[in-house]
């Protein structure tokens, strides 16, 4: 017997999956943009593909990322994922076994105990049956898991699980039953024939005083129903991430990344997303503000479906935590810019008006304070002071109040209007003549190294102080001061830089670490990236901040943005100074001017 | 149309009784804070574009209040959404969020061909 | 406003006005654009309430235009003035009656600075003197021809054929009044009524049956302002201060305009003209436009005078409709018959205006 | 002679006033002061407005009528605690010492904005940027000089620092930094009448008796230059004067102006006393305030018998207003004393 009609749901589904999977992936191929298509071009016979391989068995099988974060979670979803997957391959080749033939046809594994009813025919059943009873145990504990999960979240250190749609329900209905129902049909087809090991055996056993000749049909019937319910529903629903994340994984090992258009490559980012709800207790705006409809879960959802309103669009900081957090590892921020997108006027000129003037004498450095920093003053003269202190010769670019750098307008989408401003601030800096560009604000910082292409070397304040002192430039008197340190986020996460400030302020005074810090730490919630939330909204995020950066009662919060400066000193609760403040309190001597 | 080589003008009064203020109601429904400006000009002091152009954050605020939108979408392209003035807000209004809301509407205006 | 305290304005805007014996001066626009108005005028002090009144061929302009374009001095003004009076003074008349609000304005002023400033008459003497070898002597009162209409307005109702009622409904007829600004405005007290409401034409139209229409813009200028029409750059700036008036005025549905001043009777008429050929817009509901009478057509009007007779046919919007709604009797056919008898032709049609 | 003994937290004008009241009519009275003399911040001040009564003057007539036999001052008392126990009010100093009564009033007054909370006001960080609380410091000193120990030429005064501000966390009104702006720069060009004075301002409330006459006169009589526009920056220039930036608004134009000393008008806070002790008690109300029952009738009594309140510890007031307010307070406190017998 190799055949039923009970295994029609599960071969229509089946079909029905590749088909819509082939044309999606097609059609994302397609649409890839130019850089990714030269950067696959270039990688795919390379060591990468290989490293892709690797990371697509850690990832979309063991999930050794979650199991980092939480060991619960990563569990139940090694145990479904892999788990099932080893179902499927072992139950293969238990096939291959019984039937001796590897070509076989494909329903005979998946439904394999209602075909092999004659279990002497061949030698390998113990062992099999053994190996086939333990991959499901180990996958339904996976599902009792997920059901706590949905049921009790917090048990499972997550504070808050998504809000699905019902296309998910359905989904994760259909896969919730796939289990416990292969796990009944098989234990009746063993209480009949005997081909069952101890779980599917005992199970059968238990059973005994059932009618289990007239359930074991309907039972396979429901087994085959749901996991084609459920094939039919994955493309549409969450589970599309399943093959998804395998194509990313590979993409993105080949060098492809999220472009200013969207792209094939935002469709498969988009597909590739879980809706696992971890970024949901990584964003500020839920913890500190309750806010939590905006999370790039929901964002993401919305954008696949194009449902995908303003308010959600806007609504962020662009802090980057999530970015962090995502056990997928997906552009979430590039993502949210590239929607944010407005429409072009080509030909057409903003800023014209700015007739800002060029540096005339010889000098080692540009200095480009920022807008936000002539609103802290102190920043600026500190810097100044440290200059002078330095011996350093420098042309103070926007003194007068330059142009912005640009960053802003691109975050809120407006690109054309942000290329003119990082093209005339290039001309700028160019004919300077300088060798090198230090800026005092983290955006324009971040928009620097991104967004412009400059023949010398950029340089955030806290970076270049502590080259000085490195060059013996600068030398600071040491102190009692008990500091904490606030990362901005696009000095940290955006830029990567930690341990420049961390090694100026441990020569200053005694530097405490906080609890959320580095790739952790919290957004102030100054963010010009968001002009969705009003500031009773920042206040709460800065609060809860400052809670968390002010539990050792530290005489100083040092930061080293003007932004954050400014936003954690309208709360008066602390003393909050920028690096560079700090730094030329405490240079210890005067060394001799150089030039 | 007759032409004689003149054009009847065009009042320069603001005509509370004509002007579409609705569009005001679709700015503070999107961005509530907008209400709280007490039109001090904070902002515009601080601005790198009030100093070089005739652009100026509170007045464009209440043209855009007034419903006087003429001219308006070109001078709100010269903001550069640095947001200095969002900072210097002492009544916290979210400056930028209103200069870029008083865009995509205005935009969206004009792609709808309506009078403005 | 109530009635009563309209009233306790009037009262403080009382003014002497002579009862006979009248020194006439043509208004520049008057004369050239309506001149039937100041015929009727002559005829109906002579005839119908039999007063002498001096008609002097020899007169001429009091420089007002030119004084309120900015290009005529004050000095030229007073002896030009000057000289009228002394016209005046050889006529052995002391009540002198120019036909044009603008002058009025202009002789109030002149004699206003001639009582504060008595130099300034002696410079005036001597001026006119070494130019035209004349003397003058002051009028005793100046009036202007309204305020004598409407000091006379009781006796003439006894006279009037018709009323300003419309004879199918029974119903006063809807009137816009339009003082002229330099009839009040600059020096109020020499109006009947002051500058906030002035009485002159208002009184007229209540006596003889009319209603008056307080419309927001009542006070605002007709929009002629002088070098603001006159200098072809202003021009639209003239224009939309009249539009302002008429988009007030609209929803009154007004029967037509009264208007007081030469200028302001020419631009409420023509520039209705002009608003509809160039953006196509007309103040009624049949696309003809408000129909602008100036005070003296409406006495003649109503005393029976045939239309034709007193220039009703000059005007650019058309004035049947005031005269089928009175129900004056008049034929069409002599419209455009001249005072020889014989057909004059009629005027070019406008392309927007229905006339 | 009743002997029911009242507590009054706080030495300034409300609690000399109130204590004045209460001893003439033969109640027993407490008054702790934290600083070492009487007077609280007129202590500091040259004149008061609108009538520049001379404010020492003022302020010894205050002292002088609560120099009474009913009533016990100590100075230099800090209090921490105060709390009810049955009828009686029962009061914990630093040094611990213990003090009882039968009715509390609180007169803990405010504290002036503090402006380096501002940074982009510069206060603190440059030079010849001063509050108006040193403006009438230097005031009593008998000159007003810069740093650089030169008479200023110009000077500028900015009003609402710290006040009508949300990101301070200030949404009221200060109510009284306006006159007493007007009457800093009068007492100002008095002193230096070829000095040119400008005003910054968002809203010139002047709704006081006289207050709106001392405007005008300020720039009829001594022609200061009012500006309406709130400055958002100040810098200092290579030559140590303090370069402003705001708007006219009224002209709609971006303004600068290049100033030789800045003086910030800071508002009325709550003070730390006010905070603590209003807290512990359950009638902190906004912004750090005390909290009475109710502004329009009962304005005195707290949601606790026996504690009364008086002064700027409930809002700001002027010095007028809180004079009147002490002797409304201590009436309630009577009329109470007289209930519990």
């Amino acid at each position: 017997m190799n055949f039923d009609p009970l295994v029609i749901p599960f071969l229509a589904g089946t079909f029905f999956l590749l088909i819509v999977i082939s044309v999606k992936y097609f059609n994302w191929i397609h649409k890839l943009d130019a850089n990714q298509v030269a950067a696959i071009r270039k990688n795919i016979f390379s060591i990468h593909t290989i490293k892709a391989i690797n990371e697509i068995f850690h990832e979309s099988l063991l999930h050794r990322k979650i199991y980092r974060k939480n060991r619960l979670l990563g569990y139940m979803h090694m145990s479904l994922a892999f788990g099932w997957f080893l179902m499927i391959v072992v139950g293969k080749i238990e096939s291959l076994f019984y039937y001796g033939s590897f070509y076989d046809r494909p329903w005979l594994g998946i439904f394999f105990k209602y075909f092999a009813r004659t279990p002497h025919h061949y030698f390998m059943i113990i062992p099999f049956s053994f190996i086939m009873d333990l991959l499901l145990l180990v996958t339904l504990s996976g599902v009792v898991l997920a059901i706590f999960k949905r049921i009790r979240s917090r048990s499972l250190g997550i504070k808050k699980t998504t809000n699905h749609i019902l296309l998910d329900r359905i989904a994760l209905t259909s896969l919730w039953w796939i289990f416990p129902l292969r796990l009944l049909a098989e234990s009746t087809t063993a209480q009949l024939t005997g081909n069952g090991s101890f779980l599917t055996g005992t199970v059968g056993m238990l059973m005994a005083h059932l009618p289990v000749e007239h359930i074991e049909l309907p039972l396979w019937w429901a087994y085959s129903i749901c996991i084609g319910v459920f094939f039919i529903a994955m493309p549409f629903s969450r589970y599309m991430h399943i093959p998804t994340e395998i194509v990313l994984i590979l993409l993105r090992n080949w060098g492809a990344r999220e472009g200013e258009q969207h792209s094939g490559y935002t469709d498969i980012q988009l597909n590739t997303c879980s809706r696992c709800g971890i970024c949901i207790d990584a964003c500020p705006l839920d913890f500190a503000a309750q806010i939590n409809t905006v999370q790039p879960v929901y964002f993401i959802r919305d954008t696949r479906y194009n449902h995908l309103t303003q308010e959600v669009a806007d609504n962020c900081l662009l802090c980057g935590r999530c970015v962090e957090a995502c056990p997928v590892g997906l552009e979430l921020t590039a993502i949210r810019q590239q929607v944010r997108q407005k429409a072009e006027t080509p030909g057409k000129h903003y800023f014209e008006y700015n007739k800002a003037r060029e540096n005339t004498k010889k000098v080692d450095i540009v200095y480009f304070a920022g807008c936000m920093s002539h609103l802290t003053p102190s920043i600026i003269i500190s810097m100044k002071e440290i200059f002078k202190q330095a011996g350093i010769s420098y042309w103070f670019m926007d003194e007068e109040k330059g142009l912005c750098c640009g960053r802003p307008l691109r975050q809120q989408g407006y690109l054309q209007q942000s290329k003119e401003l990082v093209l005339k601030n290039t001309q700028l800096i160019h004919s300077s003549g300088a060798k090198m560009l230090v800026t005092s604000c983290p955006i324009c910082y971040h928009s620097f190294k991104e967004e412009y292409s400059l023949d010398i070397p950029v340089m955030h304040h806290s970076e270049y102080i502590d080259m000085l002192m490195n060059e013996k430039k600068l030398d600071l008197a040491p102190s009692d001061l008990e500091m904490v340190y606030h990362d901005p986020c696009e000095l940290g996460r955006n830029c990567g830089m930690y341990d420049s400030p961390r090694h100026v302020l441990n020569k200053i005074g005694h530097l405490t670490p906080v609890e959320s810090e580095k790739e952790k730490s919290l957004c102030c919630g100054g963010s010009i990236s968001n002009m969705a939330i009003e500031y009773d909204v920042q206040s709460k995020i800065r609060n809860n901040a400052l809670e968390v950066l002010t539990a050792s009662q530290p005489d100083v919060l040092v930061t080293a943005c003007p932004l954050c400066k400014k936003t954690f000193g309208q709360n008066g609760k602390v003393k909050v100074m920028d690096i560079a403040e700090i730094v030329a309190g405490n240079i210890k001597n005067r060394f001799p001017q150089i030039i | 149309m007759k032409d004689w080589g003149y054009k009847i003008s065009i009042p320069r009064i603001i005509d509370l009784d004509r002007s579409d203020t609705s569009l005001y109601k679709q700015l503070v429904s999107k961005v509530p804070s907008a209400m709280k400006c007490i039109m001090c000009g904070a902002c515009s002091a601080t601005c790198t574009a009030s100093n070089h152009t005739t652009f100026s954050f509170r007045h464009c605020h209440i043209l855009f209040k007034r419903g006087q939108y003429s001219r308006l979408s070109d001078e709100l392209d010269k903001c550069m959404l640095c947001g200095k003035c969002n900072l210097v807000c002492t009544q916290g209004v979210n400056t930028r969020a209103v200069i870029s809301t008083m865009r995509l509407i205005l935009s969206d205006m004009n792609n709808r061909n309506i009078a403005l | 406003m109530g009635m009563e305290i309209k009233k306790q304005y009037w009262n403080e805007y009382q003014k002497e006005i002579a009862q006979d014996d009248y020194f006439y001066e043509r208004s520049c626009i008057r004369q050239t654009f309506f001149p039937g108005s100041e015929a009727t005028f002559l005829n109906i002090l002579r005839d119908e309430l039999g007063k002498k009144i001096v008609d002097d061929p020899k007169i001429h302009t009091c420089t007002g235009i030119g004084y309120h374009s900015d290009i005529v001095p004050f000095d030229t003004t007073m002896t030009i003035c000057a000289r009228l009076f002394s016209l005046m003074n050889g006529a052995g008349l002391k009540n002198y009656v120019p036909s044009c609000v603008t002058s009025f304005g202009i002789f109030n002023e002149v004699l206003d600075t001639w009582k504060h400033y008595p130099e300034e008459l002696e410079k005036t003497r001597v001026n006119l003197r070494k130019a035209t070898g004349r003397e003058f002597e002051v009028p005793d009162n100046i009036a202007h021809p309204s305020d004598i209409i409407y000091n006379f307005r009781k006796q003439l109702k006894l006279k009037m054929k018709y009323q300003l009622v419309n004879r199918k409904t029974g119903k006063p007829l809807k009137v816009v009044e339009h003082i002229g600004c330099h009839y009040s405005k600059i020096f109020a007290e020499k109006s009947i009524g002051g500058a906030e409401f002035p009485h002159v034409l208002a009184g007229m139209i209540e006596e003889w049956g009319g209603e008056v229409v307080d419309y927001p813009e009542r006070r605002h200028c007709c929009g002629f302002g002088f070098r603001n029409y006159l200098v072809m750059a202003n021009r639209g700036y003239s224009v939309a201060n009249s539009k302002k008036k008429f988009e007030s005025m609209k929803p009154y549905k007004p029967d037509f305009i009264l208007t007081n001043c030469p200028g302001c009777a020419m631009f409420m008429d023509r520039w209705q003209y002009t608003i509809a050929e160039m953006e196509g817009t007309t103040y009624d509901e049949n696309g003809k436009g408000i129909p602008v009478l100036t005070y003296e057509e409406m006495t003649g009007m109503l005393l029976g005078y045939n239309p034709w007779d007193i220039g009703m046919q000059v005007h650019q919007v058309q004035t049947e409709s005031i005269l089928d709604k009175i129900g004056i009797d008049y034929n069409p056919q002599d419209k455009y018959v001249g005072v020889s008898g014989m057909f004059l032709g009629e005027p070019e049609k406008p392309t927007n205006l229905v006339v | 002679m009743s002997g029911k003994k009242i507590i009054i937290i706080g030495g300034g004008p409300a609690g000399l006033e109130a204590a004045s009241h209460l001893a003439r009519q033969n109640y027993q009275v407490t008054i702790l002061e934290k600083e070492s003399e009487t007077g609280g911040h007129i202590k500091n001040d040259m004149t008061l407005f609108p009538d520049f009564a001379d404010a020492q003057e003022v302020r010894k007539g205050l002292s002088d009528r609560a120099n009474h036999p009913n009533i016990e001052l100590k100075t230099g008392i800090c209090i921490n605690e105060l709390v009810q126990e049955g009828n009686q009010w029962r009061i914990k100093s630093d040094n611990n010492e213990a003090i009882t009564g039968d009715a509390v009033l609180l007169a803990t007054g405010f504290e002036p904005f503090d402006a380096r909370r501002k940074e982009e006001l510069g206060y603190g960080i440059y030079n010849n940027i001063i509050t108006s609380v040193d403006f009438e410091t230097k005031l009593k000193e008998g000159k007003i000089l810069t740093t650089e120990g030169n008479i200023p030429q110009r000077i500028a005064f900015l009003n609402c620092v710290g006040s009508r501000d949300e990101k301070t966390g200030n949404n009221y009104c200060s109510r009284v930094c306006c006159v007493n702006g007007v009457k800093l720069a009068i007492s100002f060009k008095e002193l230096y009448p070829a000095a040119e004075a400008y005003f910054f301002y968002i809203d010139m409330r002047m709704n006081g008796q006289q207050y709106e006459e001392l405007y005008r006169t300020s720039q009829e009589k001594y022609g200061v230059t009012y500006i309406r526009g709130r400055i958002s920056e100040a810098a200092a220039t290579f030559d140590h004067k303090i370069q402003l930036k705001s708007e006219d608004t009224l002209a709609g134009l971006p303004l600068k102006l290049t100033v030789d000393m800045l003086v910030l008008l800071v508002g009325i806070e709550s003070s730390k006393s006010t905070r603590l002790l209003a807290g512990q008690n359950n009638i902190r109300g906004n912004y750090g305030f005390a909290e009475s029952l109710g502004v329009n009738r009962n304005d005195y009594q707290t949601t606790k018998e026996g504690l009364f309140l008086a002064g700027t510890c409930k809002r700001p007031l002027s010095f007028q207003e809180t004079i009147a307010d002490a002797g409304a307070a201590a009436i309630q406190i009577m009329d109470y004393l007289e209930k519990v017998k």
